[in-house]
C-alpha cells in the first residue's frame, strides 16, 4: 500500500509555525521577562500577555504509551501545544496560570516530576548504553534511574547555589555532555580490545585498523599465515576508537568495566567560560541494577557542593576558589596518578606557579 | 506480562521517584515481541555486566546515506525479538516544538512499525525511533514523509541542526534561532541525507551567551547570540530590584567577570567597553537588565566530545554576524568553511581537529577572513613565526 | 710564575659571609619591613638598626674602570660593602642616612642614574647581541641604550602604575628573561638558513643536524657527491636550533634580520600567576644605532599603559582587563596572522567561548 | 684614543641619560687593542646589521669541560685584537655581594688577562669576563683561584646556581637562600665544572613567592621560599595604615586574586585556607603583615626559555619542603631528579621537557614522589587514563 503513493525524500522538517501556541506566536521575538513561579513552573511576560510553562521529567527513553499520555494531557491543558527542551525534559505551555495545579496534579499521578528549573538538577544528558549499542561500557538509562532516584529532591526543589548539570555516557565517544558538566558519569573500559583474530581478516581493513589508533598501539601481524593485527599493551588507552572501524576488536571485559566520576564542567558563559570536567574518580565497579558505589559518590559531591557553594557558583566555580586540593578532601577522594593528566597538552595542566593551598 | 518475562534486576528498577524507563519498555512488553527480547537481553547484560549488541551494519533507506543507524542482536538465538533493532533518526521540529495532533501520527507509525520506544530526543536533537528490522524501514520512511517528516544524518554527513526556544519563548534570544534552524535544514538536505564530508558536522544554535543547546561544547558549528553595543537598562524595573531588598552588591557586581558593573545607590553603572557579555547580570535581573540592541550571532568552530586528539570547546570564528532572513551570509560561510574542510581535511577528521592540524591563520586564509583579536584569548607565546613577507637581494620585496 | 703555585680546581666561590655588611650580619633573617624613601633609595628596617640601600643603574657591559669607580664610592659611603641585583643595578648598602645625598651626587657626577625601585622601569635584563654572540639577530646593547634613553625617566622616578620589567634578547634563545617580562624586545631571523655546503660536511655530523630541526624542515641530501642537507623552507621557522649544532648553517641576513616587541609577561606570584610574554609586533627593521621604530613602539605601548592601567596593574593584567582587542586598538597596532599562535599548543590560545569585546 | 678609532655610528651611543656601554669599552680602548677592535668590528656590525663572529669553538682550562665561551672574529685579518674573543664564566657570590677588596683583585686580573670588560653579571647570574685569548684561559684561571674564585658552568652541565637578597636585607625570605645557594654551589663542583648532564641544569633561589630571581621562568630547578599557616598580622601597624587614610579597600583587598581578604574597619581578617600565597596584601602592607611562621620552600622543575618546544614555566614538584642546613632533603632529592633524568632522558633534553615526555606521573614514580593536587592546576579532563591495577580472569586482582 505505502509503495503505491509517490517516494517523497529530502521534504525535511515540518515548519515550526504549526507548532507554536498562538499566543507564543503574538508574543515572538517580544518577550520582555520571565519569573519562576515554583519549581519547573516558569512565568514568561509578552505584550500579548503571559505564557506559562510546566516542565516534567521524562526518563527520555520512552513508549508511544509515554508520549500519549503527554499528549492527553497537553490536548487537556495547554491546547495540544508541548514541546520538549535540550535536556529532555517535556514542557507544557499553558495559556491560562489556572491550569497549573491540576496538570501538575496529574503529571505527578503519572509518576512523573515537576521541577528542572533554575538552581536545579535537571533531566541527565544520557545515551544508549546496553540498550542499544555496541561500544558500551555500562548502561546509560540504569545508571541515570539509579542517580537521580536518589537526586530526585533536587530536580523537584530549587536549593541548589545553582544550575546543576549531569551527565552520563556509557563510552569514552561521550555522545552527549559529558566533557562539560557539573557532574559525570562516564563508562570506562579498562584492558585493550581483544583481538579475534579469525573474523579480523574478513571484518577489518588492516591500514584504516592500524591508523585509527591516536597512540600507534596497533601493528599488523600475521597468525598462523592470516594478516591481523597485535596491540601493544602499554600503549592502549582503552579508547575505543580501534574498535569503532573494526568490530572485531571489542573492548568489553565484564570484570574491568566500569564507570568514572568527573567534575567542574560547564558550557554557559555567565560569569566564567565554559569549562571542561575533571576527573574526580577514576574508576567505580560496575554494579547493575542499583549501582550503589556511583549513587553515592554523586550525592557526596552534590552534597558538599551544596552544603558550601556560594550563590549562583556552579561545581567547577566552587572547585577553582576553594581548590582541588581541599575538593579531594572535602569528597573524601582519594588522589592518585590517575588525576594527573598524560595526554596531549598534559603540560598545560601542571601547577605553574606558587599560588597553592596547603 | 508474558510468564517468560523474568526481569528481576531491571524490575528493581521500576521502583523510586524518577520516571522508568523500565516502566516504560514494559507497557510495550505486552505488544511487542521486539520490547520483551530487548528487556530478556538488557537483563542478561545486567546480569553478565556486558552489551550484547553486535558492531552496527549498514542498513537504511534507498537514496539516503545516513539517517539509520543499524544494530543486530550479538544473541538472536536466544533473543529472537532484537536480532533486528535498528534505530531511525527523525529530525525533529525547531525548538522542540510539536502539537499532540502531529506527534499522535508518529507514535502511530511507530506502533505499527516498529517497537514504540523512542529517545525524546537523542543527544543532537533528533526524535530517535529506537528498534525497528531492515524490512521496515522502507516502509517506516515512507509512512513518515507522507506526513511530513524525514530522516536525520549519521556517518560523515551533516547532522540535523538543533536551536534553544529563542524568540518563542526567551527574552534573551538575539536573533531568531527557530527560522535560521529550519532554513539550514532545509537549505542543506542533500548534505544531510548523503554522506560525503570527511567526517559528521554538527550545528548547534543558541540564542545568547547562555548557549541552551551546548552549541559551544556540542556543535562543530555554533551559532551563538551576542550584541555589541550597550547593556539596555531598565531603570525603574532596576530600582525595584534593589527596594526588594536583593543584594545586587554581592550577586550581580561582585560576580561581573570584568568588574564592570557599579551600583550607584538604586541606579546600576556598566562599563560596556569592559564587558565581555556573559550574561549574568542579565540572568540575575531579567526584569532590568537585557541584551543591546545591536544584535547578532558569534559563530565557533570545533566543538567535539574527546576522541582523539581530546575534547575541543569550539573556537570564536567569526566574533558578529547579523542573522537575518534569507540568511545568504550564513549558507556562504557555510559554504566557505564546508569547500575548505573537503578539499584539506583527512578522513575522520572533524572541523576543529582540522583548525588545529592547518593553524588558524591559514584556516581563515583558507575561508577568506581577515584575522581578528576577538578570535584568541591572546597572542602567541612563542617566536616561531612564518615570516611570508621579506626583502630580497635586489630590492624587491614580497 | 703563576705555573708554579700549586693548581687549585674545584673551590667554588667564596663564603659570602664575608661580604655582608656587619650592620646586615647583625639583621640577617630578623628584617621587620622595608620603606622606599625615593626613587633608588630603599630602607630596610631591622632590631640592629637600619640599612639604606641606594640602587644605581648600569650599563652592565661595563670595563674595570667602571668597577672601579663603583668601588671608590663604596670605600667612601658603604664601607666598601655593595653588591649587584638580579637585574644587574648596583646597590650600596649605607649604614648611615647621611651618606644617601652625598653618595647620590657622586653617583650622577658618573653619569649614572639612582632610581629603579617600586613602580618603576628598572634595569633591562639583557644578552650579547652583536658585541659577543655568534647567534645574535640585532646588538643588545644598543637597543638597550636607546631605549633606556628614552625611558629614563621611568627609572628615576616611581610613577607607573606598578613594576615594569624589560627584556632584550638578541635571538630566539632568548638568553634572558624575554618570554616572561612586561615589555620584550627580540631580535629575530626571518629566512632561513644559509647553508654552506662546502664547509658543512667537515663541520657537522648530518644525523644530528637533520634532528636538530624540530619541525623536521632538514633533510639529508648530496651535493655534487658531497654529503649534506637541505632546508624546506615552506617547513622553517628560523628558530637557529640547527645553527647552535651546526655552524655550516648561519641565518644572519642583514636585508631580514630585525625586531619583534612581545608584552605582557611576568613572573612573580602577586594577584595574578605569572604570564608568558604575548607577540605585539612581529617585525620592526635593524636600524642601528638607535633602532628609532623600535624605541617610539616602546615608549607609546609604556605610555598607554602608565596612562590606563589602575594601581598594582601590570602590563599583563592590564591588557587582561581591558581585552587584547583594545590593547592593539590603544597601541595602534595591526592585527594580522602572525598573531595567531600556530606552535604546539596553539588551539589553548583560540577564544573557546563567547566572552568578547567588541 | 687612537686616530683608526672611527665609529661615527657607535659614537652615537655615547649621547643620552642612560649610562653608555660604548664608552665603557672606549675607556678601555687606549690600553687593550682588544677593546679597540671590538669597537672597529662593532662599528662594522652597526654599518652591515649582522655580527661578525664565528660559531664558538671548544676552548677551556685544564680538567675542567665548561666555564668558558670560545669566540673567534670572523674577520680576524681586519680585526686582529679580537681574533680571539674567549668568555670566563665566574661563580658569583651568594646574593651577588661584594666588597670592593675582593673584587679589586678580579678587577686586577682582567686587566692583565683579558680585555678588562665585563658583564656585571651574566643572565645566568655568573660575573662574565668578556674576551680573552685561548692562551691566557688558564693563566687567567690559575690567578682566579689563587684569590678564592672558580669557574661557572657551560655546556650541558651544572650552572651557577644563584639567589635573591633574601634574609640578607630582605623580610619576606622564608628560608635562607644565600646560605643554600652557597651549599649547594660547593656540593656539586664536578657536576658545575664537568658537563655530564643531557642538557644544562640552572638552580635559582628565590626566598618567597615574589621571586626575585625569576625561578619559576628561568631556571630548570627553582627553590621558592612559602609558608604553610597562616600570614602574621600586626594589628597595631594594620590600624595605623588605615588611619594613614591608605585605601586599603582598593589597593588590597580587591587586589585578592582569592577573595579571601575582609577589612573590618580597623582590622584585617584573612581566610587562610583560601589564601594562595601570592604575597600581594604582603608587598602592599609590609609593615602589617608578613609570611606565616611554618616556612620553607616549594620546589619547581623546568622551567626554560622557548628552544626547542616552547617555552616553560618551572612546575610544582615538591610542594612544600623544609630547607634548613645541612640540606641533606635537598640533596637528596637533587639526586633523586639527576639520576632519573641522566637514565631516562634524551640529549638536549630539558628537565622540563623530559618531564612533559615521560608525563608527571612517571616522573614522580621515578624519583619516589606521591602525587599531590598541590602539583597541578586541575585534575585531567581527557578519559585517556592508563590503567595500571585491574581484574583478571582467575580472580586474581593486581
Ligand atoms: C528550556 C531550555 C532551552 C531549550 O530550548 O530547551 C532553557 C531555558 C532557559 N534557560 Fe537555559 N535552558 C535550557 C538548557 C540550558 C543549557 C544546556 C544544557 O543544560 O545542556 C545551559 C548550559 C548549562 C551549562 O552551563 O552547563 C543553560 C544555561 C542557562 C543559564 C546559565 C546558568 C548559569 O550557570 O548561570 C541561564 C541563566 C539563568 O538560569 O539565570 C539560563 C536561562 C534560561 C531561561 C531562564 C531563559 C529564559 O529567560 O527563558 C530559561 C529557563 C531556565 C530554567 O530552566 O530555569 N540557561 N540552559 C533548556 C532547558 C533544559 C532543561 O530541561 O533543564
Ligand atoms: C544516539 C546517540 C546517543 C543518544 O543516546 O542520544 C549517539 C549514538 C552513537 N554515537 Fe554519538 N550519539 C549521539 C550523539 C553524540 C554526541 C552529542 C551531540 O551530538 O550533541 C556526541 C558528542 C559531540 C560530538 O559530536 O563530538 C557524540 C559523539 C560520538 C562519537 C565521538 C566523536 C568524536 O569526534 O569525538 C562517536 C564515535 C565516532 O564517531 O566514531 C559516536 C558514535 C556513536 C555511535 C554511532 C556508535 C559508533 O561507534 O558507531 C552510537 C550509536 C548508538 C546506537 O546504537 O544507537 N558518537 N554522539 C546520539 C545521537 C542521537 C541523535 O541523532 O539525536
Ligand atoms: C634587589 C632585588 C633582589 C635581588 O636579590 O637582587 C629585589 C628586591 C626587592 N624586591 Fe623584587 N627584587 C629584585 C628582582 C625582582 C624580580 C626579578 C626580575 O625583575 O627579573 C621580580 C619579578 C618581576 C616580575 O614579576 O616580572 C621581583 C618582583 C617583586 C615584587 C612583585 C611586583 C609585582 O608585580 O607586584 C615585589 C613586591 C613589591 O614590589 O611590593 C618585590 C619586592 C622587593 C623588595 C621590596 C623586597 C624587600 O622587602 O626588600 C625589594 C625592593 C624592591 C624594589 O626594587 O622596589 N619584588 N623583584 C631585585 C632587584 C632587581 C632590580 O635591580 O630591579
Ligand atoms: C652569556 C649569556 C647571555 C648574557 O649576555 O648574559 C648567554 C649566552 C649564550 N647562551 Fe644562553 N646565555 C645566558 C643565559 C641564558 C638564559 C637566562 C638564565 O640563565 O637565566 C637563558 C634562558 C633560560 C634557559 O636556560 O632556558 C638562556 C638560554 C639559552 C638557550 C636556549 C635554551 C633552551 O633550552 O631554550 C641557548 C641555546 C642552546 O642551549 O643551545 C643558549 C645558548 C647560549 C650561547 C652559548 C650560544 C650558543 O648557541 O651556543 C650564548 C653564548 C653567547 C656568547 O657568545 O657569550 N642560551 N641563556 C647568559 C649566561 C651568562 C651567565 O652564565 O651568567
Ligand atoms: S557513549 Fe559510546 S556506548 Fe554510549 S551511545 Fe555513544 S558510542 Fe555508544
Ligand atoms: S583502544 Fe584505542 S588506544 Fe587501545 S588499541 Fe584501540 S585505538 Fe589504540
Ligand atoms: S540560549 Fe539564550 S536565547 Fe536561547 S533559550 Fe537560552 S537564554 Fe534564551
Ligand atoms: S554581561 Fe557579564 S561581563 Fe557584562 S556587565 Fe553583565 S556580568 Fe559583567
Ligand atoms: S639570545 Fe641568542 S644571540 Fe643573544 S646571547 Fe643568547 S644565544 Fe646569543
Ligand atoms: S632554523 Fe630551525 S626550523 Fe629552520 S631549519 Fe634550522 S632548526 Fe629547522
Ligand atoms: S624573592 Fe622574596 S625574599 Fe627574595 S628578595 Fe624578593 S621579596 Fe625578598
Ligand atoms: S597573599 Fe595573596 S592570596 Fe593570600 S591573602 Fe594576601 S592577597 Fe590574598
Amino acid at each position: 500500500m505505502a509503495t503505491e503513493v509517490e517516494r517523497k525524500t529530502d521534504i525535511g522538517p515540518p515548519h515550526y509555525d504549526q507548532f507554536l501556541h498562538p499566543l507564543i506566536k503574538e508574543n515572538y521575538g517580544k518577550w520582555q521577562y520571565h519569573e519562576t513561579l515554583a519549581p519547573g513552573v516558569l512565568m514568561h511576560h509578552g505584550p500579548a500577555g503571559d505564557i506559562y510553562t510546566v516542565r516534567v521529567s521524562s526518563p527520555r527513553l520512552v513508549s508511544v504509551n509515554f508520549l500519549n499520555a503527554i499528549m492527553d494531557l497537553a490536548d487537556k491543558y495547554s491546547d495540544g501545544y508541548f514541546r520538549f527542551t535540550s535536556r529532555n525534559n517535556v514542557e507544557f505551555l499553558l495559556a491560562s496560570k489556572d491550569n497549573i495545579e491540576p496538570l501538575k496534579q496529574e503529571v505527578e499521578a503519572l509518576g512523573l516530576l515537576v521541577g528542572g528549573t533554575n538552581n536545579a538538577i535537571s533531566n541527565v544528558v544520557h545515551t544508549q548504553g546496553w540498550v542499544h549499542c555496541h561500544s558500551a561500557a555500562t548502561d546509560a538509562s540504569g545508571l541515570v534511574k539509579s542517580v537521580m532516584d536518589e537526586l530526585a529532591e533536587y530536580f523537584t526543589s530549587m536549593k541548589l547555589p545553582a544550575k546543576l548539570r549531569v551527565a552520563v555516557a556509557c563510552c569514552l565517544n561521550m555522545c552527549g555532555a559529558v566533557h562539560a558538566s557539573d557532574i559525570a558519569i562516564l563508562g570506562v573500559h579498562r584492558t585493550p580490545p581483544k583481538i579475534d583474530n579469525e573474523t579480523l581478516p574478513n571484518l577489518c581493513e588492516i591500514p584504516t585498523t592500524v591508523a585509527s589508533c591516536p597512540n600507534n598501539a596497533i601493528r599488523p601481524t600475521s597468525i598462523e599465515g592470516k594478516a591481523t593485527v597485535k596491540v601493544d599493551e602499554e600503549k592502549c588507552m582503552y579508547c575505543g576508537n580501534c574498535y569503532t572501524v573494526c568490530p572485531a576488536m571489542p573492548l568489553a571485559d565484564p570484570l574491568n568495566d566500569g564507570v568514572s566520576i568527573w567534575v567542574g564542567g560547564k558550557i554557559c558563559n555567565a560569569r566564567t567560560e565554559p569549562m571542561f570536567t575533571k576527573l574526580a574518580i577514576p574508576y567505580l565497579p560496575n554494579n547493575p541494577p542499583r549501582w550503589p558505589e556511583v549513587t553515592s559518590a554523586v550525592k557526596k559531591i552534590v552534597e558538599i557542593y551544596a552544603a558550601n557553594a556560594k550563590p549562583y557558583e556552579r561545581v567547577g566555580e566552587w572547585i577553582n576558589r576553594i581548590g582541588w586540593p581541599q575538593f579531594f578532601d572535602m569528597a573524601g577522594i582519594e588522589f592518585t596518578k590517575y588525576h594527573l593528566d598524560d595526554f596531549r597538552h598534559a603540560g598545560t595542566t601542571y601547577r605553574r606557579s606558587l599560588h597553592n593551598r596547603y | 506480562m508474558a510468564d517468560d518475562l523474568k526481569t528481576p534486576l531491571l524490575d528493581e528498577l521500576e521502583q523510586g521517584p524518577w520516571p522508568s524507563f523500565v516502566k516504560d519498555i514494559k507497557s510495550m512488553a505486552g505488544k511487542k515481541e521486539m520490547a520483551k527480547d530487548l528487556l530478556r537481553q538488557l537483563e542478561k547484560s545486567y546480569e553478565d555486566k556486558r552489551g550484547y549488541w553486535k558492531h552496527g551494519g549498514l542498513v537504511g533507506v534507498m537514496g539516503y546515506g545516513g539517517g539509520v543507524i543499524g544494530r543486530y542482536s550479538a544473541l538472536p538465538e536466544e533473543f529472537p525479538g532484537v536480532s533486528h533493532f535498528h534505530t531511525m533518526r527523525i529530525n525533529q521540529t525547531s525548538g522542540w516544538f510539536y502539537t499532540s495532533e502531529a506527534l499522535r501520527e508518529i507514535t502511530k507509525i511507530w506502533e505499527e512499525h516498529g517497537s514504540g520506544l523512542l529517545n525524546v530526543h537523542g543527544s543532537t536533537g533528533d526524535l530517535v525511533l529506537l528498534g525497528t528490522r531492515t524490512e521496515e524501514l522502507e516502509p517506516t520512511f515512507r509512512a513518515l514523509t507522507e506526513k511530513g517528516w524525514d530522516l536525520g544524518g549519521s556517518g560523515s554527513d551533516l547532522r540535523t541542526p538543533s536551536c534553544c526556544v529563542g524568540p518563542a519563548r526567551c527574552e534573551n534570544a538575539c536573533f531568531d534561532t527557530l527560522a535560521v534552524n529550519y532554513n539550514l535544514t532545509h537549505q542543506y538536505q542533500d548534505e544531510l541525507h548523503r554522506p560525503m564530508f570527511n567526517y559528521k558536522y554538527k550545528i548547534k544554535i543558541s540564542g545568547c551567551p547562555n548557549d541552551c543547546t551546548a552549541a559551544i561544547a556540542r556543535s562543530d558549528m555554533g551559532i551563538i547570540g551576542i550584541w555589541k553595543d550597550d547593556i539596555q537598562v531598565d531603570s525603574k524595573a532596576m530600582a525595584d530590584y534593589v527596594d526588594s531588598g536583593m543584594d545586587v552588591q554581592g550577586l550581580v557586581v561582585e560576580n561581573c567577570p570584568t568588574g564592570c558593573i557599579q551600583l550607584d545607590g538604586k541606579e546600576i553603572r556598566i562599563d560596556n567597553s569592559n564587558c565581555v557579555k556573559c550574561m549574568h547580570c542579565i540572568n540575575v535581573l531579567p526584569k532590568a537588565l537585557s541584551p543591546g540592541k545591536e544584535r547578532g550571532a558569534a559563530i565557533t568552530l570545533g566543538a567535539k566530545a574527546p576522541i582523539v586528539e581530546g575534547a575541543l570547546f569550539g573556537s570564536v570564528i567569526i566574533p558578529f554576524m547579523k542573522i537575518e532572513e534569507p540568511f545568504e551570509e550564513v549558507h556562504d560561510l557555510i559554504e566557505r568553511i564546508w569547500e575548505f574542510w573537503d578539499e584539506h581535511g583527512t578522513s575522520r577528521e572533524r572541523i576543529g581537529e582540522f583548525i588545529e592540524r592547518v593553524s588558524l591563520a591559514a584556516f581563515l586564509e583558507g575561508i577568506g577572513e581577515k584575522p581578528l583579536p576577538q578570535m584568541i584569548k591572546a597572542p602567541r607565546d612563542n617566536p616561531y613565526v612564518f615570516y611570508e613577507e621579506y626583502f630580497a637581494e635586489e630590492g624587491e620585496g614580497e
